[in-house]
């Protein structure tokens, strides 16, 4: 239970560090180009195309990959299966630092980023979906970083304001499990504004319904993809608790991925029979949504299950990323792919390089984030002074 | 209450308007029932 | 472990093959959606194109139908010296039967191997003999993607070609008219009783009585190759044999017109008092309405614009309640119906739109019977007096007003010489309108025109093209009379001065086609350093 | 804290009143929109693509100078859209089996009944004034552009070269020369008069009318009638409208109720989840504690087992003990018995 014997001293120019530092310079450039050039230097939207890349990836995507954090707090906390314990604290990190780089990402994308809290304090539009989900998300950033601070106050020693927040952890879990729910749901409940601009075949009176089913996915699935990734990088950090517990929870997500994929993929074939578009699958979109359908949602379920009856963590992991990547590819599908699908080619949308070199930039800010915050901060294993228990 | 409405619009952003206020008002209210239903149980919390 | 890693192995690489058949299957099946939005589309044009799916009447296909190009075979018969009766027997009467080798109709199933047998063996054997032949394989007649596209144009046997006909046939109708007798089951020519093919032979064929296409392509082809003895025929310029020759656009425009051929004499009057039918006659009490048919015999290109079921007068078919037979169309509907080209409002407000006439009438609203132009058809006697004041009337010009009447009430110097439009110029100098040439030219064309003048009644009315609410006869007011410069329409007016003039002169020269003036400049001339009347800011 | 059981019901009590208050008009119903909106039908037959209303409306709201002035017609030749510089553009289409073709056509804001642009704003920047036009607020606009996703008829523009103030752009219908009693710029400026400025009940009036009297000129359907539950700005065209670049596929049911029902999901959800979590928390604590106290009860009872075993097995070794101890003493009595006899045999014999 004790910290780990000898932390590997990490030298300062490692190759992680280098390749941070080209990014993050590249993006600062970006940044001086955006906020002097305007949007209209730095991406290709235009008067068709307003929302791109930004949105389409770091939003959507952002929000539904940092879900892992509400799904393992509600496994943990709400459905109490303690042997989860272990990836309870990974999977806040991650909530926190991915809403974090959303906002961050916010802030590029919005035209007046300084304006975000109008519609709370100044002049509120509640007839919009985007209303509540700005609602949701700020409050939800404000939750996750209440859930956060405890492993933050133990690193600084702070015992009584610690003691409090984590008196308030049930309540924290079950209002952001709340919030969750709802900007997951109303993230897709954008979309059903524009029934002439989606192709049929992904939009739905049933998109609140599928982001929101899609996202426990993505999040148990990230929970699993995170844990290898830190497995790998971060094992000096970690206790034997944690390592043990590493494969359970990898099997417990994994059974509970195929299960969430499963239904998934069975409202979403209620989708298309809702509005009869079983012909469109014979088109070229049709296609590409069964390659999303059949090859990132049925695949993986697939591999899930594969997975855990043969209690094999390897194909798990494997299934997990792929459906990590399911999930970015019906984000993209949604926002950029099938959106203004009835346009001419030429008016439609492809991502600027310094729009990916942006985003790239953000997520490196998380990493080095969550790097400076795991090697830091009991996250892997627990505090000496602090091991009473949650 | 009394003015009729002109648009969906309107009605929408009358009813949307009560509905953030009255569900914001439910969640203060549930914690604090829930704490009301609590506090007289012996066992610690 | 090492059996049960074995065993989970085994079942591992079962699921695998399992989920990598389904890919599979879905792309073969996704692919087969693809190819099918491949076209191929160099489709050529033809006139002479046969659709023998639709043809043979089956009701549907089990294969796409085929595209038979009838001409093609025709040259190739002709190369070979053959004649038509290689694949069209012989009927008893001596024509050539419209049908492919058979005389009376077959059944279904004989029909589908009587065609194969006959156009495969015919390819295979043209093929053996080292020519170019037709396609064999099922897939090269019976094509998804159609090669040919079939540009055959409706062929009309108007007033020119008629004469052209009467004139080879020395005046005679017994080649083509015939009635059918029911008792010799012969057909047999009556004099007088000649009309349209079509009044008898119908779109499908009845018992006796061959469908309309099967008749006309078997009377006019089989005159055309054999002619009969009484037709006189210089160096066999007869009608054309091929299908092209009839159903082409350019060969139809080829076809030599002849300028208003001579009346066709089928024993019907000049001049009639239209009115209902004998029983009818004593409950109607509108005036009757004079009908001059020798002038509408020039106008329309076929009797069947008019007669469009059979040459007996309209009445027969159109009472007061309605028949059966005249579809319960209403004798006042069958005359005034302005949507119907068959009816006398509507043929003639269709002719409004020619282009002599659309300057003004594109403006005006269409099929409109103002109540009191009545009196201009219903000009006849009386119903009750009809009896005895027939007699009375000859021709049309009994009622056609006489030019004193209708001449113009102004002399034509009266008729400014040229119009000053500048009330409105700010950004563009005051527009000069030739206004005497207009209305000369107007008047001219109103003048050659038999039904303009008849119905315009008097000259003044040319007027009434622009100045179409004064008072026909007075001096017309201006129109920012009633058109006022800052109003934009919606009171009374439709629309302000500057719309009014626009619409008026703009409408009228895209109406008849007048293609100058091509820009604002062709009107008016452009004020130097003006700008726009619309010049008051609006705060951004 | 409790609350006493007299101030909670009264509360309830004062809730119930607001809730019985009488019901809007038309609450649930069609609404007819501002009963003096105006609008503008627009008569596509009788557009000449002359540019003039471009002009007008570049003048008017002091727009910047285009590349190529207003009288240079080629810029006909491609297809185009308004943009941030331009809220309006006149585009031709050959129909060559049209008899009146090439047909001119003007694109702008159709100044909906229920705006998509107005419910999609989170900051409600759109306006759908008394008059009819929709206008814009930039003082509160966030920069979002999810109006302009929103809007079926990609209306709204944005500066996106503006790098710190970026607004959206659209045709206001003139909204301050309403309000001074002057007509918008483009309806003064056209020669032609093509577009009728008036009350949308009476422009409708107007179109039918000019329908029945020239039913060979128009297509009898009036576009914006109902499109997207009904437009100010209203079309008459001679040519089927799909053939101008109209979206004939938009159907009839108002933006905003479009995701009126997924908003009215959240607070069900407000209400539910947290009911429901708490409640599966209360239940698996319970069943822990419950399977806490059963193990508790359960090692205390297997404690006691044993125990009561082991007392049990002690008694009985006890008893045994007991039982053997006095066969010994027995046997050793009789032994001694026996010894006694003998020696008394002994001294007897």
């Amino acid at each position: 239970m004790s910290e780990p014997a000898n932390p590997v001293e990490r030298p300062i120019f490692c190759p992680f560090n280098i390749i941070a530092g080209i990014i993050i310079l590249v993006g600062l450039g970006i940044t001086y180009l955006r906020f002097t050039g305007g949007l209209g230097a730095v991406t290709n939207l235009d008067d068709n195309n307003a929302w791109g890349f930004w949105i389409g990836f770091d939003l959507l995507c952002g929000v539904a990959l940092a879900a892992g954090g509400y799904t393992t707090a509600a496994a943990v906390e709400v459905f109490g299966m303690k042997k989860f314990h272990a990836a309870l604290r990974p999977a806040l990190l991650t909530g926190f630092l991915g809403y974090s780089m959303v906002v961050i990402a916010l802030l590029y994308d919005v035209g007046r980023p300084w304006r975000l809290p109008y519609p709370f304090v100044w002049s509120p539009g509640p007839t919009s979906v985007l209303f509540e989900v700005g609602a949701c998300v700020m409050l939800y950033l404000m939750v996750l970083f209440l859930e956060f601070s405890p492993m933050a106050l133990e690193w600084l020693g702070e015992r009584k304001l610690r003691r409090v927040l984590v008196r308030l952890t049930l309540l924290l879990t079950i209002f952001g499990i709340t919030l969750s729910t709802m900007h997951q749901s109303s993230l897709g409940a954008l979309f059903l504004i524009v029934p002439s601009k989606l192709h049929p075949l992904w939009y739905s009176s049933y998109l609140p319904v599928f982001f929101f089913v899609s996202s426990v996915a993505a999040g148990l699935s990230m929970v699993i993809f995170e844990s290898t990734l830190a497995h790998r990088a971060f094992s000096d950090k970690m206790d034997e608790e944690h390592k043990r517990a590493a494969d359970a929870v990898v099997l417990g997500f994994g059974k509970a991925a195929a299960f969430v994929l499963a239904v998934y993929f069975a409202i979403k074939t209620f989708g298309v029979a809702l509005d009869d578009n079983w012909g469109l699958l014979a088109t070229n979109y049709g296609l590409w949504f069964l390659l999303e359908m059949i090859g990132f949602v049925l695949l993986p379920c697939f591999l899930f299950v594969v997975g855990v009856r043969d209690l094999n963590p390897t194909v798990i992991r494997w299934a997990a990323f792929l459906t990590v990547l399911g999930i970015v590819l019906n984000r993209l599908n949604i926002c950029l792919i099938a959106f203004n699908w009835q346009l001419s080619p030429a008016d439609r949308y492809f991502p600027h390089w310094m729009e990916i070199g942006l985003s790239v930039f953000v997520v490196t800010l998380g990493v080095t984030a969550y790097r400076f915050i795991v090697t830091r901060m009991p996250v892997f294993y627990e505090h000496p002074d602090f091991s009473e228990g949650h | 209450m009394s003015e009729g409405f002109h648009s969906l619009q309107e009605f929408m952003t009358h009813t949307k308007g009560i509905l953030y206020l009255l569900s914001l008002g439910y969640l203060v209210a549930f914690v604090l029932f829930w704490k009301y239903l609590h506090d007289r149980e012996n066992d610690d919390d | 472990m090492k059996k049960a890693e074995a065993r989970s192995e085994v079942e591992f690489g079962q699921r695998m093959s399992i989920a990598v058949l389904g890919m599979l299957l879905l792309c073969s099946l996704s692919s087969s959606g693809c190819s099918s939005d491949a076209v191929a589309d160099q489709t050529t044009p033809r006139a002479d194109l046969v659709d023998i799916g639709e043809r043979l009447g089956f009701e549907e296909l089990e294969r796409s139908t085929v595209l038979f190009p009838h001409d093609l075979h025709t040259e190739v018969m002709l190369e070979r010296k053959e004649d038509c009766t290689l694949c069209h027997p012989v009927r008893p009467d001596g024509y050539l039967s419209a049908h492919f080798q058979q005389l009376e109709e077959i059944g279904d199933e004989e029909l589908i191997d009587l065609y194969h047998d006959e156009c495969i063996g015919c390819h295979e054997e043209t093929m053996s003999a080292g020519k170019a032949a037709g396609p064999v394989a099922c897939g090269e007649c019976h094509r998804r993607q159609p090669v040919y596209v079939s540009s055959s144009q409706p062929f009309g046997f108007d007033k020119s070609l008629h004469y052209r006909h009467v004139k080879a046939a020395d005046q005679k109708c017994e080649p083509c008219h015939h009635e059918y007798d029911e008792e010799t089951e012969r057909l047999v020519y009556i004099k007088g009783k000649e009309s349209s093919c079509r009044d008898c032979h119908r779109e499908e064929t009845e018992e006796n009585r061959s469908a309309f296409k099967l008749a006309a392509h078997e009377a006019c082809i089989g005159c055309h190759r054999e002619p009969p003895p009484e037709i006189i025929v210089e160096k066999n310029t007869a009608g054309p044999q091929l299908c092209v020759g009839c159903h082409d656009l350019q060969h139809q425009l080829a076809i030599e017109q002849i300028q208003n051929p001579p009346r066709l004499k089928r024993g019907q009057e000049d001049f009639v008092l239209v009115s209902a039918s004998e029983a009818d006659l004593a409950s109607t009490k509108l005036r009757t309405v004079p009908f001059s048919h020798i002038d509408h015999e020039e106008a329309a290109d076929t009797c069947r614009v008019c007669h469009h079921d059979t040459l007996d007068p309209c009445t027969k078919c159109h009472t007061l309640e309605g028949t059966d037979a005249g579809g319960w169309v209403t004798l006042d509907q069958a005359m005034h119906d302005k949507l119907a080209n068959e009816s006398c409002v509507g043929c003639h407000d269709a002719k409004k739109s020619t282009l002599a006439c659309a300057g003004c009438h594109d403006q005006m609203e269409q099929g409109r019977l103002p109540e009191q132009d009545c009196d201009i058809c219903h000009a006849g006697p009386l119903p009750d007096m009809l009896a005895s004041e027939r007699s009375r009337y000859r021709s049309i010009d009994d009622f056609r007003p006489s030019p004193a009447d209708i001449a113009l009430t102004f002399s034509v110097d009266e008729i400014p010489e040229k119009v000053e439009i500048g009330v409105l110029s700010h950004e563009y100098e005051p527009a000069v309108m030739p206004h005497r040439k207009i209305v000369d030219q107007l008047m001219k064309q109103i003048g050659e025109n038999g039904l303009a003048t008849y119905f315009h009644g008097s000259e003044d009315v040319v007027c009434q093209g622009c100045h179409h609410q004064s008072p026909i006869g007075e001096k017309p007011p201006l129109c920012e009379n009633c058109h006022r410069p800052d109003s934009t329409g919606l009171e009374l007016i439709e629309t302000g001065l500057q719309g009014a003039y626009h619409r008026q002169c703009l409408g009228c020269h895209k109406s008849m086609e007048i293609k100058e003036p091509s820009d604002c400049t062709g009107c008016h001339k452009k004020r130097p350093g003006m700008v726009a009347a619309v010049a008051s800011g609006v705060a951004r | 804290m409790s609350i006493s059981r007299r101030r909670f019901l009264k509360s309830l009590t004062a809730a119930g009143v607001a809730m019985a208050a009488p019901r809007p008009a038309g609450a649930h119903g069609e609404f007819a929109g501002h009963p003096e909106s105006y609008g503008v039908l627009q008569d596509i037959t009788l557009c000449i693509g002359c540019r003039l209303c471009e002009k007008a409306c570049n003048q008017v709201n002091h727009l910047p100078a285009p590349e190529k002035p207003f009288d240079d017609l080629s810029v006909l030749e491609k297809h185009r859209r308004t943009d941030a510089k331009t809220y309006t553009v006149v585009n031709r289409y050959d129909i060559p089996s049209y008899h009146r073709s090439p047909v001119f056509n003007k694109f702008q804001c159709n100044h909906c009944q229920e705006p998509a642009c107005l419910s999609s704003c989170f900051v409600a920047a759109y306006t759908k004034t008394p008059e009819g036009a929709v206008v814009y607020d930039a003082s509160v606009c966030v920069g979002c552009r999810y109006c302009l996703v929103a809007c079926p008829f990609g209306v709204p523009t944005y500066e996106y070269r503006e790098p710190l103030e970026p607004t959206v752009r659209k045709c206001t219908m003139c909204y301050p020369r309403l309000l001074e009693g002057e007509l918008p710029g483009c309806v003064e400026a056209c020669p032609q008069q093509t577009m009728l400025f008036g009350k949308r009940e009476d422009l409708i009036a107007v179109a039918r009318e000019r329908i029945r009297k020239h039913p060979s000129r128009y297509v009898d359907h009036i576009y914006g009638e109902h499109e997207m539950g009904g437009t100010s700005w209203l079309y008459i065209s001679g040519v089927p409208f799909e053939e101008l670049g109209f979206r004939t596929d938009l159907g009839t049911t108002p933006a905003p109720k479009l995701t009126s029902g997924a908003l009215a999901a959240v607070p069900i959800i407000i209400g539910v989840w947290p009911a429901l979590l708490g409640g599966i928390y209360v239940m698996t604590r319970t069943k822990e504690k419950a399977a806490v106290r059963d193990k508790d009860s359960a090692v205390r009872r297997a404690i006691e087992e044993t125990q009561a075993a082991a007392d049990q097995a002690r008694k009985q070794a006890a008893e045994k003990a007991k039982v053997e101890r006095e066969k010994a003493v027995e046997l050793a009595v009789k032994k001694a018995l026996e010894k006694a006899a003998k020696e008394s045999a002994e001294e007897g014999s």
